[in-house]
């Protein structure tokens, strides 16, 4: 019959009209800025700078400068210069660390291929979407204080991910530790105060005369182990 | 031109109320020679029914349509130039902007092209879990489609406001999985990024449980509506030898009544341990590319809901196989799948280094334009409008 | 579907003038293609789509390739008459040579009929500056139509017997063809906050000295 | 429009505590500029226009999930000659470009510009391409940045609620006053022209000074 598709059709909108009253499955409205949206723990939008605590924010950042990230970064979004000098890290052990790490956040893609290949646990995904702004440079382009961001905040928008890397880092922890206790009792034992190449390979940072209770992330060797990227030419 | 018989198995027909039957008068305008004075008219690049920045140069007779040249280039944003000085990892997420509603789909014809050239093989609990979510894209790319087609036909706004509301389901279990709605850069070069959780894979249970009531309504507002009828039946009407000849792939293809499905023909991946049927038109019109798509959801729920039972455990990523600085052999592959849209493929060559020194996207959407002029001709603007928004088209791809 | 041996062998029987090549792909996708002589391209492409064996209806894939000038080194023997009455002397002398670079254009032809393929053709160029011309598939299949201008606009090869070869991607006025190896972009550089690689390169170029005049610190 | 105070010895206006502590009182205060900008803030209507990923986003805002109707943006006019806002909701190529600046020529003042999305504001992943325009704000004035590849819909109402702020902030007279209240300020942007290798001019130099930057925290 002619016009009975019509009305099969009108009915359909009539269901849902009146089901918007009743029905949440048709009323799916969320009222963005009064309700903030629940966004799932693996949502990512800007990278941000893990820092072990939030008092010291710049000393305390787990980034090396080891520029993995740099280079992988599809759209070439990220900016790092080493620091000329060494500082101590979180766990006192000295360090290089980025003297300069700015993310233009006007470029990035969110791919999230610079948290993949980082071995260091150092850079995460943030969920932070709410920033838009008036001026390109002075508002899109993050300089590292404005990147850091505290352990503590990472546990809070990914707790199961930042659960993991805590104790994987920790385990690492302790297995260098041991490798460098080991290696010190090694050392005594011998007359020749001589490391064993081997041992030196297998655990660089624990080959050096480190303090007690130092980490050694350079132990955590990543899956892929790549050559440390040449340094770099002085910049323009 | 040899087809194979549609009687073979797993080949399902559309089903079709005429509208001639109902009454419905049927547009079918033939080109007339010198009826009167020639206009030209530029439809685009700024134009709202050309789902983007597609220009089309139309020459009119009146209403009709005499001549229409597609002008492409728009949104040509390199991505294939980009290609070639980016890491094997590095243009993963860059397809996800090619085809950017089905960023799925994209990441697997390109996963399996890298995969065809290095010699890396697929975890098993990977393959079906790249099947759930190419079919979940399938499901996500037909139901807007037939929501822009409907805005397109002048039915501003209801089916493209329903068919956004299911979209936003799936977009969030792709968000809950990948960490993004649209740009996912999900597979791996031998797997999957993340291993679904049980929570995930329940929440997928019930969106596909519950799609299916959907479809019906859906179909139910428009599938029989007189109007739509009236207004896609035998406008661009796409023989099944030129289809073929001319490259047409996916949904366009099968309208025309030719099963040619990848997922059937390569069995790519696990598809052939799943069972389903491919939906084929009979007159290649507008209305029939609509039918097949509604058709193939119906089938993207079945293997959604086979997979889901079927998934194994294990890895979802070989940890031996190798990401960053991935150097295949020098040599080439193309790899191509069943996309929402028609044969995606991506054709690579290497010469041993770490970028490829080719890198070549087969999209099908801008194959499946060729035919654009062949199926105008002869209608009427508006016509000219379903009528591309039946190809569907993505510039994303289009241009790359 | 036959080997492509065999079907290079065919090929060979059926169209005496005609060159066909086997080119090996080292991948392990094992996808070899059939070099052909440019004259005999489009005849041996209507064969291939008529022939009830082969039935390839589809040309899925149309693509440019391009290999610039190469420079070879090259280590050479020469003998030299040594000293009276001894034995020659041999020398190694290095030379390069330019090896003339190329276009060359990829077919991937598939059947929808008998559900196979792919085979894959191939035709070069002379060279990459004045004897770009290649025999047009768009009369063979249409597919080819917009993959063709395409690989005339990005790649410059000329495809003869093109119904409507123009620009596509580009605009009508573009001069350069931008696929190609060589193809230096448009000096449209400017400060980049992130540079590295080669964006720093063309920063070194742009600003030689490292505070250039007129240099400001935006506010953090 | 005699809003604001012309000579010293008037009282300035009331600080927002004031207008708080009287409006408790029922007595609704306003000004001309006030209402005139409170009315234009919640009737931006954007132009449909889409140009890449970001404008399926900017779809999906003004559908059912987002409603971008609750900021009384969804009227997306098809014509440039209705429509307040031009969002820039994808990558520009210089292909494209000259089309998007007409585009903005032919809107009426007052209008405004959201760069939608990186590749809007700077041609984000793809501005190494040779056909890409890096940034908009070469030939337009864009208002509101916002960052994302795409950026969430929520992000887009964030954006338009700031633009909403910033309109109900713009004074009508002096030398802040918008674009279209004052003389020494041209309304149209420059189009470029397709030339043999790139678009001509690269930038609009009035708009657009090319930065000659130093990195922020280094020398």
């Amino acid at each position: 019959m002619l016009g009975k598709g019509l009305l099969q059709g009108l009915a359909v909108t009539a269901k849902n009209l009146v089901g918007s009253y009743h029905d949440p499955a048709r009323y799916v409205t969320q009222e963005y800025p009064e309700v903030q949206p629940k966004l799932p723990e693996a949502y990512r939008n800007f990278p941000f700078l893990v820092s072990e605590t939030a008092d010291d924010p710049m000393g305390t950042l787990r980034c090396v400068a080891c520029q993995i990230c740099e280079k992988e970064c599809p759209p070439q979004c990220i900016y790092i210069e080493k620091s000329k000098d060494k500082k101590p890290d979180a766990t006192g052990k000295a360090q290089i660390y980025p003297a300069v790490f700015a993310i233009d956040t006007a470029v990035c893609m969110s791919c999230q291929i610079c948290v993949e290949v980082c071995p260091f646990d150092a850079i995460k995904m943030d969920q932070e979407f709410a920033i838009a702004a008036t001026d390109r440079f002075g508002g899109l382009l993050l300089n590292r204080e404005q990147l850091a961001k505290p352990n503590a905040y990472y546990h809070q928008i990914h707790p199961t991910e930042a659960a993991e890397v805590d104790e994987r880092l920790a385990a690492e922890r302790r297995a260098a530790e041991e490798k460098a206790r080991l290696a010190a009792a090694a050392k005594a034992a011998a007359p020749k105060p001589a490391v064993p190449a081997a041992a030196a390979a297998a655990a660089p940072g624990a080959a050096r005369p480190a303090p007690a209770g130092s980490t050694a992330p350079a132990a955590s060797a990543p899956v892929d182990p790549v050559p440390p990227p040449a340094p770099r030419p002085p910049s323009p | 031109m040899m087809l194979p018989d549609p009687a073979a198995t797993g080949l399902a027909r559309v089903r079709k109320i005429e509208g001639a039957a109902l009454g419905l008068r049927t547009p079918a305008f033939a080109p007339e020679e010198g009826a009167g004075d020639l206009l030209e008219v530029s439809l685009g690049p700024h134009h709202p029914s050309t789902h983007g920045v597609f220009r089309m140069d139309v020459v009119l007779d009146g209403e009709r349509i005499v001549r229409l040249k597609p002008v492409f280039g728009y949104l040509h944003r390199n991505h294939e130039k980009l290609g070639e000085g980016t890491s094997y990892l590095g243009s993963m997420p860059y397809t996800d902007r090619l085809d950017y509603l089905n960023s799925m789909t994209n990441n697997w014809a390109y996963a399996l092209a890298v995969e065809k050239l290095a010699g890396i093989p697929v975890t098993e609990r990977a393959e079906y879990v790249r099947v759930i979510l190419a079919e979940l894209s399938r499901l996500l790319n037909h139901t807007c489609l037939a929501g822009f087609l409907m805005q397109d036909c002048g039915c501003s706004g209801t089916p493209l406001m329903y068919a956004f509301r299911e979209r936003e389901k799936i977009l969030d279990l792709f968000e809950s999985l990948s960490g993004s709605r649209m740009m996912c850069n999900f597979q791996r070069f031998g797997g999957c990024r993340v291993d679904p959780s049980a929570e995930w894979l329940a929440a997928t249970r019930t969106l596909v449980d519950g799609y299916g009531a959907f479809l019906d309504e859906f179909e139910a507002l428009l599938s029989g509506n007189e109007i739509v009828m009236a207004r896609t039946q035998g406008v661009g009407r796409l023989p099944a030898a030129l289809a073929v000849n001319a490259g047409v792939t996916g949904p366009m293809l099968r309208a025309s009544g030719v099963g040619h499905d990848l997922r059937k023909v390569d069995g790519y991946g696990v598809y052939p341990r799943f069972n389903f049927r491919v939906p084929i038109g009979r007159d290649g019109d507008v209305y029939d590319r609509y039918m097949v798509r509604m058709l193939e959801m119906r089938e993207s729920i079945s293997i959604l809901d086979q997979a889901l039972r079927g998934l194994p455990g294990g890895p979802i990523l070989d940890p031996k196989a190798k990401q960053r600085g991935l150097r295949p052999k020098a040599g080439e592959a193309y790899g191509r799948i069943e996309g929402p849209k028609g044969e995606i493929g991506f054709f690579l060559v290497s010469d041993g280094t770490g970028n490829p020194t080719r890198y070549r996207v087969r999209a099908p959407s801008f194959v499946n334009l060729t035919i654009l002029e062949d199926l105008c001709l002869g209608h009427s603007v508006a016509d000219a409008v379903i009528i591309l928004g039946s190809i569907d088209i993505v510039l994303g791809e289009v241009d790359r | 579907m036959e080997s492509p041996e065999a079907l290079r062998d065919r090929l060979l029987a059926r169209f005496p003038g005609v060159s066909v090549e086997l080119v090996p792909n080292g991948s392990p996708s094992g996808q070899v293609s059939l070099r052909i002589s440019p004259a005999g391209l489009r005849e041996v492409a209507r064969f291939l789509r008529d022939d009830a064996a082969l039935a390839l209806d589809q040309c899925s894939n149309v693509t440019g390739l391009d290999s610039p000038d190469r420079e070879v080194v090259e280590t050479v023997k020469e003998s030299q008459p040594g000293a009276p009455g001894g034995p020659p002397v041999v020398i190694e002398r290095k030379q390069t040579r330019i090896e003339p670079g190329h276009l060359e254009v990829v077919y991937h032809l598939y059947s929808v009929a008998r559900r196979h393929g792919p085979v894959i053709l191939r035709a070069r160029t002379g060279n990459r500056t004045d004897a770009v011309t290649l025999p047009s598939l768009t009369p063979v299949w249409r597919s080819c139509e917009f993959q063709e201008r395409e690989v005339f606009d990005l790649y410059g090869v000329v495809f003869e017997g093109h119904p409507d070869l123009r620009r596509i991607l580009m605009w009508d006025a573009f001069a350069g063809h931008p696929m190609r190896k060589d193809y230096v972009e448009p000096d449209d550089y400017e400060w980049e906050p992130t540079p590295h690689g080669e964006v720093l390169a063309k920063a070194r170029r742009h600003y030689p000295s490292a505070a250039a005049p007129g240099a400001v610190q935006p506010s953090p | 429009m005699s809003d604001a105070p012309t000579d010293a010895s008037s009282p300035g206006p009331l600080s927002a505590e004031e207008r708080d502590e009287l409006r408790r009182h029922g007595i609704l205060l306003t000004s001309v500029q006030e209402l005139y900008n409170w009315g234009r803030s919640h009737s931006v209507w954007p132009l449909n226009f889409g140009l890449a990923c970001c404008a399926i986003e900017m779809i999906a805002a003004s559908m059912a999930k987002f409603d971008i109707a609750r900021f009384g943006s969804e009227v997306f006019r098809p014509s440039p000659r209705q429509a307040d806002l031009i969002i820039v909701s994808g990558t520009v190529t210089k292909k494209m470009a000259p089309h998007v600046v007409r585009l903005w020529n032919q809107m009426p003042e007052p209008k405004y510009c959201i760069a939608m999305g990186a590749c809007a504001i700077s041609g984000g992943p793809f501005k190494q391409g040779y056909n890409v325009l890096k940034g908009i704000d070469r030939f337009i004035p864009v208002d509101i940045y916002i960052p994302g590849c795409p950026p969430r819909p929520e992000a887009l109402l964030h954006g338009l609620v700031q633009l909403q702020e910033k309109i109900r902030q713009q004074p009508l007279r002096g030398p802040d006053a918008p674009r279209h209240l004052r003389s020494d300020l041209a309304c149209d942007a420059t189009v470029p022209e397709l030339g043999a290798e790139d678009i001509e001019p690269p930038f609009s130099p009035e708009l657009w000074k090319p930065p000659t930057l130093v990195r922020p925290d280094k020398a």
